[in-house]
């Protein structure tokens, strides 16, 4: 039993914290906020340069075959970076096109996914609610793909999206070449400004069915939504302990009353609060890669639980993170806001927060009946 | 256990609902003025009240007050609140601290020349004590005060100074001893905004408007006459004017922003996977059932308050649970609001509700601070309700410039 | 306005206070407990005897038309005393009477219950959930009822029951005499034995519709549990208030590292949050005392609001108490699991709290609508 | 990321797997087997691991342990609990604490007379420290011992003694020196339970059972050579005990106890008012999901705990998470369980999964006490891991008879 990075991991992540200290620290992702910059194409392409988002990608499409386990552990630094990069969504695509994509799909996305060159997204929310199939009216007819998509993230940069839309009355999952015909985008102000959102308006689009057959469909995108929220759970995870960390070290810093602030109960207890929460996403984090990487049948527990943790260790850090800052917190100058902006973001990127809850236990009592 | 007013108050009332009636109408600001334009639609509506003795209800009336009761100050703010004048908190400030600091502190001139301007809204205060290194310990304060013959020359800075850009005169709290412990080398001092040395900059907060300010003092000079209460006994002027600040959050407006009905409004649109909308679902019953019990709870106890108040009692520590308590669970409920909105909560864009309910949850973690953190709040009712001991205070002893002292 | 009790309320509050310091201490109840008598029938009579019990019932049947918060204020020190005498029930079943029964029955069973001589329950559930027809199974046929009803408070003693039974398809509400014919009663071990819960069987006990007409039903149940939540939220508070006392006076006396240990923030917050928990309950039962007492159109929500604020203010008193009081505090022979159970049994007492907070937002939606 | 066994690992888990097949089934107690029948049963197989070298994992041979690793004891507590062999807590405290501190505090002699007997459950041991005026505070006990020549007399009371009325040893920390702060007056003995007066009652719990004790002394007699570290310098070894003792947590049954299956079954039967089964409603899966990531997060906190045991580092404080986060929740969840029952949850007669819940509703306002409280918990990690300032100890260097410092 090894429950932990390998050394290996553990030097990868080191090397990209570093690499990330150096060209995405919080000023960078602040201009991005002050709306001086959006996503980062540069980032994204050195990334994908020196092999960041390519690990899990089998060597035959361009990546480095070395499995998921890896891949968190840069989720992990990249969210602890606050990198205002299109991560996840970009993951979603690639893992759309491995699971359920024609090999041909597979040869003209992946490669270039891979390299960062390529900006995947995934469109699936229309209206307020859960991801659920009575809430999509999208619709797919003969190749053409015609709805309104909302909050779609990196949207407004993306080049190719996975769209959810209905094709004879079933959810199917369409791949849309962002730069084609029949694409509107408009950007819409998010919760988290360092993640551009976009309304895009698809008018007879060319779409083209995720895999050969009409393969895809539901069971492919809760798959996916299950595989990425491992990813988001630990990107989730890198930001908590940032949060966590600018909290332990200024009240350290700052006095209050003739004492250090994290000299008072009300604050180191608030502070093992935070460190206790993340610990335990930490640990569900570890399992849902484990999961992920070994494809356990016990992902779609693992991962939903995991992305329940993690969403409520880095909404109590970025939160608290605030309270121990005082007023100085609220100023726009403030650091502090990012973590509170980004724990919006990942909490809610996936779906709605109850509709995880609910997979838990839904998850739970087919085991049991089982 | 009575709602109803007794004969006076309704008589009261009706009077003040029959002037407001007739008044209130020409003050309503257009809905895109300008704050320089609402400031001044503010001052001229303060005046109209003061020539009718609707303003300083429990000031005395040589000063231009209405020598009137508490009671009549809460029904008239009932009143008020349902016409759609405008409403700058900054305003309140003076007659309800500044005054009444003036009447015990300062030299009888300053009172008789500064009283009834602020009552007819010529005169706006703002409060000048937090500093960067002075939250929650406002006797931390660095900012310097040295005598120069009959003047202090005064050097440093404040900030979450609230309405400082409006301000005429300010309240402002100095250090004149750094050898002593530190709140006892503290001197108090009236101000005149727009004497040359002060610099008021506008503080953006992360809800992207900018409701504060850093204001700047460099050697900016107070004549003698404007200090108020002992050289280096500015503490106890602190403390009087804390004790009114206390009572004015009763009116305070911003604690009773809620989100029962937003919330409401946008889980009426969403469909439970159960079926009907999400307003049948357990889980949006029970956190909704449990916020509006705190919302409710709140409300009665701003009306237990006006109780004690029409008593001539002075209401004690539970004015402060609306702060304590709303803040918080109007983070958690802004939260929760997004939440059930899913991946489409991220964007506020088109929807009224997901953007007061999103405004709410930067707004909400800086009530959080605003008066004290809640921290603080709970201290003060353990000590002062429960009469549990204080917290060891290590500083209390030592001069302010020593290493221990001075932070 | 007046939002508090009157002085003439206030001294009375203060004489029950003294009888109840003399009559129904906390050995008294920890008697209760410990199985050496069960629920006191000298103090419910003595209670009715001094007029407490009456306050609120008119003066034709024995009462002292004195309105319902005085009843409140009553309910609030038998509250806080953990008085083990069946109050709520017995109100029950007085609301039950005046509100729907006919004039023979408010002549033959109130003047009773106000002096004492007659105890009162009512019998709903069967099962566990929520208070709903679809939950009764229990059918009254030509004056007979049979079924079985389980957690019947106060149900071992007992005189006269109401209860709530399917008649044609419909709930409607019967009066039963628990002493006659068809009656089976098997006491239960419930979470708090100082109040005493029963198991009773109905088999073609002879039953009598309440009210000379099919008026009762539905509608009537439901307003007779928010009429008696109002009297149970005070009832909770007085629970919560004696038991903040009681964690604060033990925090004040006992010490630790050299302290007492209320003066540790953490302990200081925790008492703290206690208090701001029982006055915002406070404040809510006022409020539905008065809309009880004025029979305001308010009082459905006012009274849902109130029970759940005072569920959660004693709920959080009774088990922080424990925290508070640390070790010491899980003996059997300490009077901190006297409030931890009664504060489950009037948490549970009228229903689901669950279906308490629906209630709270159905009639806030209703408001909104209307 | 890797939760197959090595290949030693998987030999090794062959093993013992084989091994309890063979013998664990001799040793099932019946159902209604008595408190004495359960303990005659567990020294009985303690004696037969310790034949079979499967005790004292990590202790060195000389001693009766298996001088092996501490992966070898996970795997074999691990394979262990698979099988219905009694489990009586106190049997652990001799091999994981009282071994150890004998090792490093008392002469060789008793060690080499004690070990191997505790190692095959012949000597059963208990821990004497908290009093009921000592809590968290254990440096602030009573119970005095006073010279007599070779001899130490003890007088006085301990509290919340798990297991005393079973235990052959006990381990016990007295007053020597009250004249000095409470930390630096304090020695440690080990002390034959069956001496002359030492009385041992029974302490019934809230839930009824009678898990812990307590123990007076009454001139209890005790050689000097039994004295664990110098005179006065008691609170070093009290230190072992308790770094020990951390460790220990890790294999705390107790604190494995969860409701999830009890609630999932309990709601399975409860019809939602929105159709279904409350499993499906968004209020039980609001409820259930973070309980259970709590529950799941805590047991994988645990195989990393085992990863850093296998590396041969020490876990640090997140040992501590699992008592500090389940015993909380596991009280919320028992509450949340009966709430869902309505009126029906106050009574578990007929329901095993409600007798689970009422059961655990009252347990775990112990678990939240047992160990040190929440609090302690709290202010060790803050000042451990997050190398927060310790608090203020007013009473470090104040003599324990004084007034400030005896309490």
């Amino acid at each position: 039993m090894n429950f932990d990075f390998s050394d290996e991991e553990r030097a990868a992540q080191e090397t990209l914290r570093r690499m990330l200290a150096a060209q995405c620290d919080r000023n960078f992702v602040r201009r991005v906020l002050d709306g001086e910059h959006g996503l980062s194409r540069e980032l994204w392409r050195e990334l994908g340069w020196q092999g960041w988002l390519s690990t899990s990608v089998p060597e035959q499409y361009g990546g480095q075959g070395l499995g998921y386990v890896l891949q968190c552990a840069i989720a992990l630094e990249l969210g602890r970076a606050l990198a205002p990069v299109p991560f996840w969504t970009s993951f979603l695509v690639s893992e759309a096109l491995l699971l359920a994509g024609s090999e041909d799909q597979k040869r003209r996305y992946l490669p270039a996914l891979a390299r960062g060159e390529l900006v995947g997204t995934v469109a699936f929310a229309e209206t307020a609610g859960g991801i659920r199939g009575d809430l999509i009216a999208a619709i797919s007819e003969n190749g053409r793909l015609t709805g309104s998509k909302t909050a779609v993230c990196d949207g407004t940069d993306a080049d190719v999206t996975l769209v959810a839309a209905k094709a004879d009355g079933e959810v199917h999952l369409f791949l849309v070449d962002l730069h084609g015909a029949g694409i509107t985008r408009a950007p819409q102000t998010g919760i988290d400004p360092t993640k551009s959102l976009a309304r895009i308006d698809f008018t007879a689009a060319p779409a083209e069915q995720l895999g050969d057959e009409r393969a895809g469909g539901w069971p492919v995108l809760e798959s996916l939504l299950a595989r990425t929220a491992v990813l988001v759970a630990f990107e989730q995870l890198g930001g908590a302990e940032a949060a966590l960390v600018m909290a332990r070290d200024y009240a350290l810093d700052r006095h209050t009353f003739g004492r250090p602030v994290g000299a008072f109960q009300a604050i180191k207890h608030k502070l093992a609060d935070i460190y206790i929460a993340n610990e335990l996403a930490r640990s569900n984090a570890y399992f849902a890669a484990w999961a992920l990487n070994t494809n356990s049948a016990e992902l779609p527990l693992a991962a939903a639980t995991a992305h329940v943790s993690a969403t409520e260790a880095f909404d109590r850090a970025a939160r608290d993170n605030i309270q121990v800052h005082g007023g100085a917190a609220i100023a726009w100058q403030h650091d502090c806001q990012l973590f509170y902006r980004r724990a919006r973001h990942l909490a809610l990127a996936l779906g709605a927060p109850g509709q995880w809850r609910a997979r838990v236990v839904a998850n739970l009592a087919a085991a049991r009946a089982a | 256990m009575d709602f109803e007013d007794t004969q006076t108050e309704a008589a009261f009332r009706a009077e003040v609902r029959a002037w407001l009636a007739a008044n209130a109408p020409r003050f309503v600001p257009a809905a895109e003025a300008s704050e320089a334009e609402r400031v001044k639609l503010m001052r001229a509506w303060t005046a109209e009240k003061a020539k009718a003795g609707y303003v300083g209800f429990t000031l005395p009336r040589e000063l231009g007050g209405r020598g009137g009761s508490a009671v009549e100050e809460i029904i008239f703010v009932e009143e008020q609140a349902r016409v759609a004048v405008p409403h700058i908190e900054t305003f309140n400030l003076g007659p309800s601290v500044g005054i009444p600091v003036l009447m015990k502190h300062a030299h009888p001139e300053h009172v008789s020349r500064l009283a009834g301007p602020t009552l007819r809204g010529e005169v706006v205060w703002c409060q000048m004590f937090s500093e960067p290194g002075a939250g929650s310990d406002v006797a931390a304060i660095r900012t310097r005060a040295v005598r120069d013959g009959d003047e202090w020359v005064v050097n440093g800075q404040k900030v979450w100074t609230s309405g400082a850009h409006i301000a005429d005169w300010g309240m402002l709290i100095t250090r004149t001893n750094p050898a002593v412990p530190k709140h006892q080398g503290l001197t108090f001092f009236i101000l005149d905004m727009k004497s040359p040395g002060v610099e008021v900059r506008p503080l953006k907060q992360m809800w992207g408007r900018s409701e504060f300010n850093e204001v700047f003092f460099t050697d900016v000079r107070i004549p003698d006459h404007q200090r108020l209460g002992d050289i280096d006994g500015g503490w106890q002027v602190v403390l009087t004017t804390l004790s009114n600040e206390r009572l004015a959050l009763i009116y305070d407006r911003t604690v009773g922003r809620n989100l029962v009905a937003p919330l409401l409004r946008l889980a009426s649109h969403i469909p439970s996977p159960e079926g009907g909308s999400l307003v049948a679902s357990s889980g949006f019953c029970d956190r909704l059932a449990s916020y509006y019990a705190v919302v409710a709870g709140v409300d009665h106890i701003r009306k237990r308050i006006s109780t004690s108040l029409s008593r001539n009692e002075r209401p004690g520590a539970e004015a402060t649970i609306g702060k304590m308590t709303l803040a918080r669970v109007l983070q958690e409920m802004a939260a929760f609001g997004m939440d059930i909105a899913g991946t489409a909560g991220q964007v506020a864009d088109a929807d009224p509700d997901l953007a007061e309910i999103q405004e709410s949850f930067f707004m909400s973690a800086g009530y959080r601070m605003g008066g004290g953190t809640e921290e603080i709040g709970k201290n003060i009712i353990a000590e002062r309700v429960l009469g549990l001991p204080q917290d060891i205070r290590v500083d209390k002893n030592t001069p302010f410039q020593s290493p221990a002292g001075g932070r």
